[in-house]
């Protein structure tokens, strides 16, 4: 779990993905349009989105307060979050 | 043959006041126990259930005699004691449904209510275990030096077991104020008297430790009350232990599963005609010390209360089970 | 003769066969009660079955991709000590899952009596700590028992010999089970067959309350923010432990009604509605909920929707539940009306929280709401216990630090 | 009480002797009662002198009646009093078994937590001294089996001065087993030792090899049978368990997990005994840390018998302590 200290937004997406597909492996993750909400696109229930912010953890140390799932609505906003919070 | 009832007539003149008091107690305890026993039937109440109706007078007269600083310990069959010594209807009621508002919180049930408020130390159900713990209850205040007493119900069964004669020897030997109130129904269990007991006599037994010992017919509440009197004094003077004796019967089985082999019918009847509480109604009316309406009016009160008792048991809640290991162990540290 | 026959189990009231999917074991293994030795894939998915016998798998009758009424003897099973057998008749006729003819069961591998390796508990655990393999190691205790100190050993060795450790990889997914048509066609069947049955048996009375969730979640939020991510409780897991707690209180829902008799249970094992992605629906039990701790619940619940995800159940897992849990929130929706799971005598429903307007004391106010549901059995009990449930169950959520 | 560490010789009789005389001079409360605690002095002596400090009211003579004084203990501690009842040995304490089991055990529960019970009963426990059969058992352990009492064993002389207070000061009905064979066994204490915890096993001798889980006289077998061992390379961790009711696992346990080779060394009978007890919570709580399967030494099960020999065959003894852990630890020390 060591920081990753430059990544781009790219990069940054990639590892969501990664972390997406350990949750729903069957979701097509290329189609996914970034301005959709994430949960209600690939059907994630809260359990699932409690993995996959473990997953997060895991993969970037970036813990993720739960005040803050609000600001996590689209792809797009995860991944602003994310690089907010690894800059 | 059982030892026939005896024929001793009430004289003690008695105030008005203090006669209704008197025959309120012992129809509470007629109407709670009859009560009991029907919720038995419905199932509202489990376990043992062994009822008072017929010894009615005893309790009620021997806690007349005693201060509200006395110490109780009492049998199983103890709903009596418990309510004629001032523990409500409703607590024991409770109690018997097993609630959490029962006066034990449900743990005990009919056979062990247990009171702080009126120093009322259960409801034991082992035959003469209780005996050694009045002895502590008055080895405690005497070395203290408190004025009160301790008075110790039991009934003729606990005389064959060793802990009453254990305990009587070291009440005489050490002087305490114990007043052992024995309560003979003729039956230990389905056991007559005379197939239990050498000596049926069972004042006899105290004279073997110097202790001085009466018999009381335990029909008639007048007698009872005036033969406590006397022993509740003769303890409190610091003379040491007394044995009473109030010869009794109880109308109803032993318990509530009782075929009831051991004894005939026709006995049961003629104990009947000297129902306690008829009885001292007669007394009462002869003398014109309680009219109908007196009668009707307490009868009223006593079924209001003992329904307000049900009420309230049936109201209660169960203990959480979580609650199942409190006090197995005590939460507080004492000073 | 000291020989069992392992049989097709029933899972659930609703299953009458099932398929044979894998064996786990093969002839001349030694089994342990408890031990997974069989998939089966039944209308409700694909299930791990264990077997409750010791003993050494003698022959195996039913062939993967067999599908076997319940009963059905699936393999036998000789005692350990027993003498190998000769083989035993032929196998009962099976069905078969495309209806193709039965595939020809390959003849049984003489079992070969194995020796037991003896191993000591501490040995055991460590040798999987320090990826030693067990069949490596000497054992030097009685009867060649493998202690501590050996695998202690032959780690040493094997860290003398190979390359210092690459970084640890995350394990690899379990392959996915294609979720075909049929699968989903056949769990559908089932779901339909159980609660129609359930609509045609069950009287259901329906009791609803509303549950002002400002203290538990403000509670639950306060101890999440204590937590690291792994380890935070979702708020279902404050429900399930309420309805443990609740059914406490009120015994007379947990159960079972059965042969027109009502069979309250002691344990409470709450069955929790977990929807599948590829549709259709499962509620394995959280086995003594009331008994766990939230950390505990939180881990069985984990445990058990990884397991149904990946396919993975127990047949316990599916034959336990004495009650049913559904929480539709994550989905939107304000009130469940559930159709109880036969026979079972109650479900609990459990909608969305959202925030609604509350009077309290005079004062009208925003809280965040729950609607929570009871689905009962009429003819286990009446709508008073059912109150009295959902009373006990709004008290012990409001007493959330408690549960 | 003097506070400076200066050592004074002291036997066990005296410690529990010590301990009683501070008990009754600190607290007006206590008084000593049992068969021939008085006059007499005590069966083992151990009131010897007492009667002439505090006179007869605080330390009575009873009659032969154990349940009726057992019981007057339990009324007396329910109506204020903090009684210390000696029971002259365990086998005479089933005389009061009814009081100890259906009273002093169920009060503070079957009453709903109204009434507690602050008892302190000790009695003399253990064999060896060629009493034979209806003065030497161990029944301890069947103590332990009662929720609602306490059942603690003092071993060393620190323990037999400083359980009696904390145990005075427990709310609840607390059994004191002293083993007959220790009321002789001389040391020192501190001149400032006071009371000490009731909760917690201790551990005696710390080693790597194993746990050697003990209690009372046993304690001192276990200690020498550890320095034989210890000449072989064999290095013990000894548990005294101090209390047997309730029992303190975390301290057995965490020598388990030490060690990973369990031996229990209890002089009651085997069957159904403290040390299967041990045994089993071993078993539920630290499987995954035995390197060996558990063993328990305990006494035959047969009466207690008087010739000497047999007396010994009967009871565990050091070297058996020692073969059985060498049996167990063998190649690997």
């Amino acid at each position: 779990m060591t920081p990753v200290q430059t990544l781009s937004a790219a990069q940054i997406k990639e590892v969501i993905f990664a972390c997406l597909k350990q949750i729903a492996p069957e979701a097509d993750l290329e189609s996914l349009s970034p301005d959709v909400n994430v949960r209600e696109a690939l059907d994630i229930d809260s359990f699932d989105y409690l993995n996959f912010m473990i997953a997060l953890d895991a993969e970037l140390g970036v813990a993720i307060p739960e005040a803050d799932y609000g600001q996590l609505a689209t792809l797009n906003d995860i991944v602003r979050y994310i690089s907010a919070r690894l800059a | 043959m059982n030892a026939a009832p005896m024929n001793t007539t009430v004289t003690t003149p008695v105030e008005r006041e203090h006669a209704l008091h008197l025959l309120h107690q012992m129809l509470r305890i007629r109407r709670f126990e009859a009560r009991a026993a029907e919720l038995y039937g419905a199932m509202k109440i489990r376990g043992f259930l062994h009822l008072y109706d017929g010894e009615e007078a005893v309790a009620v007269g021997v806690m007349e005699a005693l201060t509200p600083d006395d110490n109780i310990v009492a049998t199983y069959r103890e709903h009596g004691h418990a309510l004629a010594r001032g523990i409500s209807a409703g607590a024991i009621m409770a109690e018997m449904y097993g609630k959490q508002e029962g006066c034990a919180r449900g743990r005990g049930g009919s056979m062990h209510l247990f009171d702080a408020a009126t120093r009322f130390y259960g409801g034991n159900a082992i035959v003469g275990g209780c005996l050694p713990l009045a002895i502590g209850f008055a080895l405690a205040d005497k070395m203290r030096g408190q004025e009160r007493i301790t008075c110790c119900f039991f009934g003729d069964g606990a005389v064959a077991e060793g802990e009453f004669h254990e305990s009587m020897n070291l009440a005489a030997l050490w002087r305490l104020p114990v007043l052992f109130l024995c309560e003979n129904n003729l039956y230990a269990m389905g056991t007559a008297l005379e197939r239990h007991q050498s000596v049926t006599d069972l004042t006899r037994k105290a004279a073997s430790y110097d202790v001085p010992a009466a018999a009381v017919d335990g029909q008639d509440v007048l007698a009872v009350e005036a033969a406590a009197r006397t022993a509740v004094a003769a303890v409190r003077s610091g003379a040491g232990p007394y044995f009473l004796e109030c010869r009794t019967y109880r109308f109803r089985g032993h318990s509530a599963f009782d075929t009831e082999l051991y004894r005939t019918k026709d006995e049961v009847e003629q104990w009947k005609q000297r129902d306690p509480i008829r009885l001292f109604i007669h007394l009462l009316m002869d003398e014109g010390l309680l009219s109908e309406t007196d009668l009707a009016e307490l009868e009223r009160k006593v079924a209001d209360e003992i329904e307000a008792a049900v009420a309230f048991a049936e109201a209660g809640t169960w203990e959480p089970v979580e609650d199942l290991e409190r006090f197995v162990y005590s939460e507080r540290r004492s000073p | 003769m000291p020989m069992s026959e392992f049989r097709m189990p029933s899972l659930g009231a609703d299953m009458a066969a099932g398929t044979l999917v894998a064996w786990k074991v093969k002839p001349g293994d030694h089994v342990t009660r408890g031990m997974v030795v069989a998939e089966v894939e039944t209308d409700k998915g694909i299930i791990e079955v264990e077997i409750f016998e010791d003993g050494v798998i003698e022959q195996l009758i039913v062939q993967p991709s067999q599908k076997v009424p319940v009963g059905t003897v699936l393999a036998l099973l000789r005692h350990n000590g027993a003498p190998p057998a000769p083989p035993p008749p032929a196998p009962v006729p099976v069905m078969t899952a495309a209806g193709a003819p039965p595939a020809p069961s390959a003849p049984p591998a003489p079992a070969a009596e194995r020796e037991r390796v003896r191993v000591s508990p501490v040995a055991r655990r460590l040798a999987a700590e320090l990826g030693v393999d067990l069949s490596s190691v000497q054992g030097s205790g009685p009867h060649g028992a493998i202690e501590r100190a050996d695998v202690e050993a032959a780690a040493a060795r094997k860290a003398a010999v190979a390359p210092p450790p690459s970084a640890p990889v995350t394990p690899a997914r379990e392959p996915e089970r294609p979720a075909g048509g049929d699968a989903q066609a056949a769990m559908r069947r089932a779901i339909a067959a159980a609660m129609a049955r359930s609509n045609r048996d069950i009287p259901h009375y329906y009791l609803e309350t509303r549950i002002d969730m400002s203290r538990p979640l403000r509670w639950l939020e306060a101890e999440n923010q204590k937590r690291s991510v792994r380890d935070r409780l979702l708020p279902a897991v404050l429900l399930i432990k309420a309805v443990a707690r609740a059914l406490g209180d009120v015994p007379e829902l947990n159960g079972y009604w059965i042969d027109d008799c009502h069979q309250p249970q002691e344990a409470i094992n709450i069955g929790f509605a977990v929807a599948l992605r590829q549709g259709g629906l499962v509620t394995p039990a959280i086995h003594h909920a009331d008994l766990k701790s939230l950390d505990e619940l939180m881990e069985a619940l984990r445990d058990l929707i990884t397991r149904v995800r990946s396919g993975r159940l127990r047949s316990s897992d599916l034959t336990d539940g004495t009650v049913t849990v559904t929480n539709l929130g994550d989905l939107g929706v304000e009130k469940v009306y559930g159709v109880i799971y036969p026979p079972q005598v109650a479900l609990i429903g459990f909608g969305k929280v959202t925030e609604q307007p509350w009077a309290e004391g005079g004062m009208l106010g925003i809280r965040p709401v729950l609607t929570a549901t009871l689905a009962a059995d009429h003819r286990a009990t009446d709508g008073r216990r059912g109150a009295q449930f959902l009373e006990a169950l709004t008290r012990h959520l409001q007493e959330a630090d408690k549960l | 009480m003097s506070g400076n560490g200066q050592m004074v010789p002291m036997t066990y009789r005296e410690a529990v002797r010590e301990a009683m005389r501070e008990a009754m001079r600190k607290d007006e409360r206590v008084f000593l009662m049992g068969e021939d605690v008085g006059r007499y002095g005590g069966c083992f002596a151990v009131s010897k002198g007492l009667l002439q400090e505090f006179g007869p009211e605080r330390v009575r003579d009873t009659p032969l009646s154990e349940s009726a004084f057992v019981g007057a203990g339990i009324g007396a501690a329910m109506n204020g009093m903090r009684p210390i009842v000696e029971v002259m040995t365990v086998n005479f304490s089933l005389l009061a078994g009814d009081q100890i089991l259906n009273n002093a055990a169920t009060i503070l529960h079957m009453s709903g937590g109204l009434f507690n019970v602050p008892l302190v009963i000790r009695m003399a426990t253990g064999a060896g001294r060629q009493v034979a059969a209806q003065h030497s058992h161990s029944l301890e352990g069947w103590f332990a089996h009662i929720p609602g009492i306490k059942v603690i064993t003092p071993a060393t002389l620190e323990d037999a001065r400083g359980m009696l207070w904390t145990a005075l000061e427990d709310p609840d009905p607390v059994l004191i087993f002293e083993h007959a064979s220790l009321y002789n066994m001389a040391g020192e204490l501190p001149a400032s030792a006071g009371p000490v915890d009731i909760d917690r096993a201790r551990v005696r001798r710390s080693g790597a090899d194993v746990s050697i889980i003990t209690y009372g006289a046993c304690l001192f077998k276990a200690l020498e049978a550890a320095e034989t061992l210890a000449r072989d390379g064999i290095e013990a961790d000894v548990v005294d368990l101090r209390t047997l009711r309730p029992l303190d696992d975390e301290t057995f346990l965490a020598s388990v997990a030490k060690t990973h080779r369990a031996v229990i060394v209890d002089e009651g009978w085997r069957s159904v005994g403290i040390s299967a007890e041990v045994s089993a919570r071993i078993m539920e709580r630290a499987f995954y840390e035995l390197d060996a399967p558990v063993e328990r030494i305990c006494s035959v099960e047969v009466p207690m018998p008087y010739a000497r020999h047999l007396e010994q065959a009967a009871l565990p003894q050091a070297e058996t302590i020692v073969a059985t852990v060498q049996r167990m630890v063998h190649a690997h020390v």
